[in-house]
């Protein structure tokens, strides 16, 4: 057998106490595709940002890439090592162009002092044709969609070609069409002898492409194996050392009467004509690709933009969602996509983040009831089952599974009759997310309406009653989970097949 | 604000020093003890006496209600430059009324009540102004930096409209005898600060409305889907901003008997100052009165310290507040480094 | 100077009556410290602290700010100092601390703030109307006694300047008929800023063609309308006359884009403030004349109708003639 | 087409709009405007906040704010000015210019050390290091007015490229050789930020941070070196200020860096960094300038003078945040 490309030999990293790298001895082969998976907080990405040297790991350990031996690297080093990250947060410049984000990073790492345009287009275009992207190259990054972000990263990474190539979660924003287009590219740099090392929470992903897992629990290597050693059930044993169970998890209780009626709802340039109806206890999937105005249908419920024509009533009372504010007073609630930015004030605490949807009701005459909040705390952490000491620590403190769990407290707390969650589980490991699926059952049979808005298939069919396909803004089918195939719904989404060719 | 939020990581090292405050309310404890210290030593006698806390007490107010102001708006992640045009305009206005009410030898109840009508005056039109403020950064969303940096240039502008840049002085004697006056040796101004100060203490620890600053300024985006009525809530932040500056600018005018257009000019830098000395960070979501309450102190106590060496000009003074600054905020990153030196051998 | 400032040495210290040689603290407070005007006014306080040999020192704030001042002089009455001499910002503004220093028996002397209630003597270098129309005079004889003119201020904040610039004002008005001011723009600011006097120069010549003159009041005003002069080309159409310090204005005296400055020379006021002070703490009677023992402030009388403000015997005219004979 | 719908739609667009409309006001108001003179008055009084405006900008593309810059300038101009004067400095202007950019340069790497290091918001950083520079120039080298500078310096601020005379009123304006160091100055400023990778670094950090290292780029030398060209592009600002005035006052400049940052982000940078065009910050400047020294022209009496100012900033930037509100309307975007 060859020289692994890099070796791991004892590496540790420790944060202000918390060791997030546990003497871990890892080996990735030139040629190999080799999957990384474990827990939110496993220590993932931290492995990464060692490797490609962000993170300075603790003294002790070594790194040995293609023969050199380094006690800790540099970004520039690991870069010209050949090391290529897709980011889990993508790390793109949001003002800068399409073309200058891909263009950028080669052109520090070459050294340059001079900036040629000419020469950063053509980088770029080449770039996008490798994953036939289609994008404007002189937008600014900003105003791109979350997945067409997560294309620039990708493609920035597969610029120069790279010796190894780590992705850390990088299809959470994409459509499986997306995924196929990359799993191609993957394909093609293995085939030519390039390491690939894959972080994903989406086990039909990982099992696709993977030829070797290695599985770390707080930050120490569980296991390396095959696939052929796994299935589904033993993998999610080793991440999160319990036994895990994958049979649906949809409410199975009569749905009770209808909690939210939409009719003739239309948005310009989103959607038009979408109409359905949500009953207490029952969890109502919505479907559809990305720019398939799922996201705006979600937002346009919860008051964010306000629908140009047809009616949503609540409770049988016809509403007028002009703000935020009216869809809360309504009794809906909305747990975002993006919960970095839209759903947690990362800076502040815990408690914090949990109660600030009903500050109001935990005070008298605009002054807080510490008792009352302090309770109030106290019964979400236990009942989302927040992995945390101290409810005061600040809530970047937590992995995003457990962070996920305060959002979903926060919403909770507000007693709301309508739930609707815009993936719920992005980026969150099987354990959590399992929970997370349940604890959605519960408030379901307590006769709470819940709206799912998904891509990942399985979760989708796990936990809905109904799934209602949304395509160019029309809502083109509804489905009954029971009755069809991942394959097949997917199918339906993408208008391809999984293991289909992209068009 | 997206930047800092998007990776936490960054978010942790970026602006460590800024997320936990405690070290730094505890490094102005120490600095202020070495002040204490270093002048009861060289000043002793002079430098204890009642009468030199008493001057103390008589001129922080002024600036010092202000800086109170500009933390609330820096805690939303905003700034107030106005606060020195809203102190001023507000005083002409009502030194203007009092003067019209109770004109020279006008009888004590007179004056009384021109006093009171001047109070609420004062307190009035800063709210309104500060209210004015809250609404070009909430509403209309430009920079809080900018439409502060105009509306003091606004204000004051007003103010010399309405005084043609003449003082407006002999304002009833019982109003400077009353907020210039002293109970049981303490002066009214400090009292009147402490009063606001602890007012302020309450609303931020106390209050829903304190806890939503935080959140808002800690990341606005989430804060909006979490239902918080951010444009209110600014409002009536700039509101409170503009109401001290109304009451620094009544404290200004039982100082100085009289009120113009640019009295304390020097304020406006002089409270951004103190306000991030105390550990607030500008882009908002922490901070904590009492550092803002130590920075004050520290301050003053250099100011009225230097002003006891007849040969030291008071040209050190912004050497020595800008040396303290830089000192304040090095301070983490110096012990850090010493950290890793002592940890490599 | 110096040969006036013997015998005044002598009296302070000869005619040490009640007081003894107690060693006074007297401080003297600036409007502030950059500008040269009060640089130049410290050499007199410290000449009179070295012919005394008392403590007598100057302490000003750090910026032109009626505030700041007053925090300057809160500290110092905290330290009980004997005697505080004040250049008041803004005597309105200083009227409380003022009193509270006389309330706690120091004694007030004050300076260019003839309003003042709070201050056992004012001392003025001459009285502040009579100024303005010695300077207006000046601009007068440049201007040939006839045209358009108007007015410029550090600040219209500032009590001082604007009284100069009425004075001014109402002087032409009785002497020089062909004068008239500038309806439209009748006062501008300089904000003390060479840079905005000279550009605020330029906008006025050029909206108001046949405007002929520009009276200034602050020591930036003149120096920075010169520079206008100069640059339009207007030498000759157009003219100037304000305060200044002879050094600072050297070059636009002797190229003639500036007819004639006037000023008091501050050392002397520093002096003389200091000598009346010690005088006053000796208890020695103040009737006048008074001497105070440098040159101009020999004989101080009081103004008419007024037992607190004194005036002196006035001001100095610089021109490319004398420029060079006041070393300062 | 698309071009002309991008211009259409940029900030500098509709400032452009605002300074003609302006213009024009004041050329009916007075009938002085377009008349040569009063243009090159205009771009006489440009010079100073244009360079102070370019440093600005590069700060603020970068992420940060920097409120040193008038302290910086004043504190090299004087130090050096003052040991000129001292020892009756006889050489050519040349010398003490480079010797105020070379002071210009520290002083910026003193502000370079903190902001690269400390990982707090160079505003902080800044405004301690401002209160240092003018305590250093007032306190420890207790300054006070230079009224004869040295004959060269003198000389170089009446130097002129050309002098415009209004046929009418015969009335003539100077255009200062220091214009040409405002074009140079944003010139180089232009091709550093276009064409270097330290430019597009600065843009980069202005973007996002963490992004830029793991990039590779050197960030905390990027820092560094960008406030040691600010602190040049500031020394330069104070050299002309100084010389143009024939005197040294050392408190003239100090107060005017909001001002200036108000001009930087009414040209269209975001304060929050990584936008911006130096067009813009001219523009921005401009409309700045031309409302300052056109007051009397325009007729506004005196008393109103800072309440126009006041007015200007705040309408102004209103004018370009509406428009970025109603921009983010249009592609829904749903951050604050
Ligand atoms: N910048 C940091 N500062 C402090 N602690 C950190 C930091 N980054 C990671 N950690 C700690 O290291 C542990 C591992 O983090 P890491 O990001 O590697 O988890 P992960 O496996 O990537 O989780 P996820 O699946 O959520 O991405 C976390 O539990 C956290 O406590
Ligand atoms: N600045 C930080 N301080 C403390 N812990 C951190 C910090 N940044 C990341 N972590 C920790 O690293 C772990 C994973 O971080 P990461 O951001 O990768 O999780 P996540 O992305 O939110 O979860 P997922 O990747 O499953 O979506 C979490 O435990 C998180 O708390
Ligand atoms: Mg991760
Ligand atoms: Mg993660």
């Amino acid at each position: 057998m060859t020289e692994p490309f890099l070796s791991l030999r004892g590496v540790s990293k420790t944060f202000s106490g918390v060791k997030a790298l546990d003497n871990i001895d890892f080996d990735i082969y030139p040629g190999e595709v080799h999957c990384l998976a474990g827990e939110n907080g496993s220590g993932k990405s931290t492995m990464i940002k060692v490797i490609s040297g962000v993170y300075e790991p603790d003294a002790g350990g070594e790194i040995v890439m293609d023969g050199t031996h380094y006690a800790k690297l540099t970004p520039i080093e690991a870069i010209n090592n050949g090391v290529q990250v897709i980011y889990q947060d993508f790390s793109v410049f949001p003002n800068l162009t399409v073309a200058e984000n891909l263009a950028l990073t080669g052109e520090v790492s070459n050294g340059r002092k001079l900036v040629n345009w000419k020469r950063m287009r053509t980088i770029a275009e080449e770039a996008v044709k490798k994953v036939n992207f289609k994008v404007d190259l002189d937008a600014r990054v900003g105003d791109l969609s979350v997945a067409d972000k997560q294309l620039v990263a990708i493609s920035r990474a597969l610029i120069t070609e790279p010796k190894l190539l780590i992705m850390d979660e990088p299809t959470t924003a994409l459509t499986h069409r997306e995924v196929e287009a990359l799993f191609k590219v993957v394909a093609d740099l293995q085939s030519r002898g390039i390491a690939i090392l894959f972080v994903s929470h989406k086990l039909e992903e990982v099992f696709e492409i993977s030829e070797r897992f290695t599985i770390i629990r707080n930050g120490k290597v569980v296991i390396t194996t095959m696939p052929e050693e796994l299935n589904h059930k033993k993998f999610a044993e080793y991440m999160t050392g319990r036994d895990y169970d994958d049979s649906s998890s949809a409410p199975t209780g009569e749905p009770g009467e209808p909690i939210l009626e939409v009719s003739g709802l239309g948005l310009s340039e989103a959607f038009e004509d979408v109409s359905f109806t949500l009953h207490r206890g029952e969890v109502l999937g919505i479907t559809g690709l990305l720019g398939s105005g799922r996201t705006e249908l979600a937002l346009s419920l919860f008051g964010v933009f306000t629908a140009d024509e047809g009616e949503i009533k609540v409770g049988g009372r016809p509403v007028r969602l002009k703000r935020i504010r009216d869809a809360i007073a309504n009794k809906i609630a909305y747990v975002p996509e993006d919960r970095l930015t839209e759903g947690l004030m990362l800076e502040r605490s815990i408690a914090d983040n949990i109660v600030i949807s009903e500050l109001d009701d935990l005070s008298k005459l605009g002054f807080l009831d510490r008792k009352l909040r302090a309770e109030a705390v106290k019964r979400w952490v236990q009942e989302m089952k927040i992995a945390t000491k101290r409810p005061a620590n600040a809530v970047n403190t937590l992995s995003g599974g457990n962070q996920q769990r305060v959002v979903l407290g926060k919403w909770l707390a507000t007693e709301p009759d309508v739930l609707i969650l815009n993936g719920p589980t992005v980026g969150v490991d099987i354990g959590s997310k399992r929970d997370i699926h349940l604890i959605l059952r519960d408030l379901a049979d307590q006769g709470m309406g819940i709206i799912v808005i998904t891509d990942d298939i399985p979760e989708l069919l796990q936990v809905s009653n109904r799934v209602l396909l949304l395509k160019e803004g029309r809502i083109t089918e509804e489905v009954d989970p029971a009755s069809v195939t991942e394959q097949e719904m997917s199918a339906m989404i993408t208008g391809g097949s999984i293991s289909g060719e992209v068009a | 604000m997206t930047t800092s939020t998007s990776t936490p990581t960054t978010t942790k090292n970026r602006f460590g020093f800024l997320k936990d405050l405690d070290p730094q309310i505890i490094r102005l404890v120490v600095i202020l003890a070495a002040l204490l210290l270093f002048f009861m030593i060289t000043r002793g006698g002079a430098f204890v006496r009642v009468s030199t806390w008493q001057a103390m007490g008589v001129a922080f107010p002024e600036f010092g209600l202000m800086a109170l102001g500009v933390m609330l708006t820096m805690i939303t992640g905003g700034i107030d430059l106005s606060s020195v045009g809203i102190a001023n305009m507000t005083a002409i206005a009502s030194a203007t009324v009092m003067l019209s009410m109770a004109p020279a030898g006008a009888t004590p109840g007179q004056q009384a009540t021109a006093m009171v009508v001047g109070i609420l005056i004062s307190i009035g039109l800063g709210t309104l102004a500060g209210a004015f403020n809250g609404f070009l950064v909430a509403k209309v969303k430009i920079p809080a930096i900018l439409v502060t940096l105009g509306t003091l240039e606004l204000f004051t502008g007003i103010a010399i409209v309405m005084t043609a840049g003449k003082p407006l002085s002999g304002l009833p004697m019982i109003f400077s005898e009353t907020l210039g006056g002293k109970v049981m040796k303490i002066p009214m101004q400090l009292i009147i600060f402490v009063i606001v100060a602890v007012i302020i203490g309450v609303i931020l620890s106390r209050t829903s409305f304190g806890a939503k600053l935080y959140m808002l300024g800690s990341n606005a985006t989430a804060a909006k889907f979490s239902g918080l009525n951010s444009g209110s809530l600014l409002i009536r932040t700039y509101a409170l901003s503009g109401m001290c500056a109304g009451v620094a600018g009544l404290v200004m005018m039982a100082n100085y008997n009289s009120a113009k257009a640019d009295y304390g000019s020097t304020y406006t830098l002089l409270t951004v100052l103190i306000v991030v000395l105390g550990g607030v960070s500008p882009l908002g979501g922490s901070g904590k009165l009492i550092g803002v309450v130590l920075a004050i102190t520290v301050l003053q106590i250099l100011q009225s310290g230097l002003n006891m060496f007849p040969q030291v000009s008071n040209f050190y003074l912004p050497l020595i507040w800008g040396a303290t600054l830089l000192l304040a905020i090095s301070i983490p990153n110096i012990t850090a480094t010493l950290r890793k030196l002592t940890k490599k051998d | 100077v110096d040969d006036t400032a013997g015998p005044s040495a002598g009296t302070s210290s000869g005619a040490g009556g009640g007081g003894g040689d107690k060693k006074y603290n007297i401080a003297v407070v600036p409007k502030d410290s950059t500008n040269p005007w009060f640089v130049r006014m410290e050499v007199g306080v410290k000449k009179y602290a070295a012919d005394t040999g008392l403590n007598v020192y100057q302490k000003g704030p750090a910026t032109t700010d009626a505030t700041q001042q007053a925090q300057v002089i809160r500290d110092l009455i905290a330290q009980k100092v004997d005697a505080l001499c004040v250049v008041p910002v803004d005597p309105g503004a200083l009227e409380p601390v003022l009193k509270e220093a006389m309330d706690a028996g120091i004694t007030v002397i004050t300076h260019e703030s003839a309003t003042q209630q709070n201050t056992k003597y004012d001392i003025e270098a001459f009285n502040n109307a009579a100024y303005g129309g010695f300077i207006m005079q000046n601009l007068a004889e440049a201007m040939g006694e006839e045209g358009t003119y108007t007015t410029m201020v550090g600040h219209v904040t500032n009590a001082s300047h604007n009284e100069w610039a009425d004075g001014g004002v109402a002087y032409a008005k009785e002497k020089f008929p062909k004068m008239v001011l500038l309806e439209a723009e009748p006062r501008v600011e300089s904000q003390d800023d060479g840079e905005v006097a000279y550009q605020k120069a330029k906008e006025l010549m050029k909206k108001y063609p046949d405007l002929k003159g520009i009276m200034g009041t602050s020591s930036f005003d003149a120096p920075g309308v010169a520079r206008a002069i100069e640059e339009l080309g207007l030498q000759g159409k157009f003219f100037t006359a304000g305060t200044g310090m002879p050094e600072a204005n050297k070059a636009i005296l002797e190229k003639g884009l500036v007819h004639a400055l006037t000023l008091w020379d501050p050392a002397d006021a520093g002096y003389a403030m200091a000598a009346l002070a010690v005088k006053v703490l000796k208890g020695e009677e103040i009737k006048a004349p008074v001497d105070l023992g440098v040159k101009g402030y020999e004989e101080v009388n009081f103004a008419e109708g007024s037992d607190k403000v004194m005036e002196g015997a006035g001001w100095i005219v610089i021109t490319k003639d004398n420029v060079d004979e006041f070393g300062f | 087409m698309t071009l002309i719908n991008k211009m259409v739609r940029s900030n500098e667009f509709y400032l452009f709009l605002v300074i003609v409309v302006i213009c024009v006001i004041i050329q009916i108001r007075s009938g002085q405007f377009f008349t040569p003179n009063n243009l090159v008055d205009l771009a006489n009084a440009m010079v100073v906040p244009g360079l102070f405006g370019v440093g600005a900008y590069l700060v603020i593309v970068s992420g940060g704010i920097d409120v040193s810059f008038p302290a910086l300038a004043s504190l090299a101009v004087y130090a050096v000015t003052r040991v000129l004067v001292d020892s009756d400095f006889q050489g050519p202007w040349i010398v003490p210019f480079l010797l105020i950019v070379v002071l210009g340069a520290v002083l910026g790497a003193f502000n370079g050390l903190f902001t690269s290091r400390i990982a707090i918001p160079t505003l902080i950083i800044t405004l301690g290091t401002a209160n240092v520079f003018s305590g250093i120039m007032q306190g420890a080298l207790s300054s006070v007015q230079i009224s004869q500078l040295p004959p060269s310096m003198e000389a170089f601020g009446r130097a002129s490229l050309f002098t415009a005379t209004n046929p009418k009123s015969g009335l003539t304006s100077a255009m200062p050789v220091s214009f040409l160091l405002l074009v140079a100055v944003v010139a180089i400023a232009f091709l550093v930020m276009r064409y270097t990778m330290f430019g597009r670094g600065i843009f980069a950090l202005g973007g996002d941070e963490s992004s830029a290292v793991r990039a590779g780029f050197k960030v905390r030398r990027i820092k560094f070196w960008l406030y040691v060209l600010v602190g040049v592009i500031a020394a330069i600002g104070g050299f002309v200020r100084t010389t143009s005035m024939g005197q040294m006052h050392p408190t003239n400049l100090l107060g005017s860096e909001m001002l200036v940052i108000a001009a930087v982000v009414l040209g269209g940078a975001a304060i929050t960094g990584g936008t911006g065009s130096l067009t813009g910050v001219m523009l921005g400047t401009l409309l700045i300038v031309i409302v300052q020294n056109s007051m009397i022209l325009l007729g506004i009496p005196t008393f109103w003078q800072r309440a126009a100012l006041g007015i200007l900033i705040i309408v102004g930037t209103g004018i370009s945040a509406v428009q970025i509100t109603r921009r983010r309307r249009r592609q829904r975007l749903v951050a604050e």
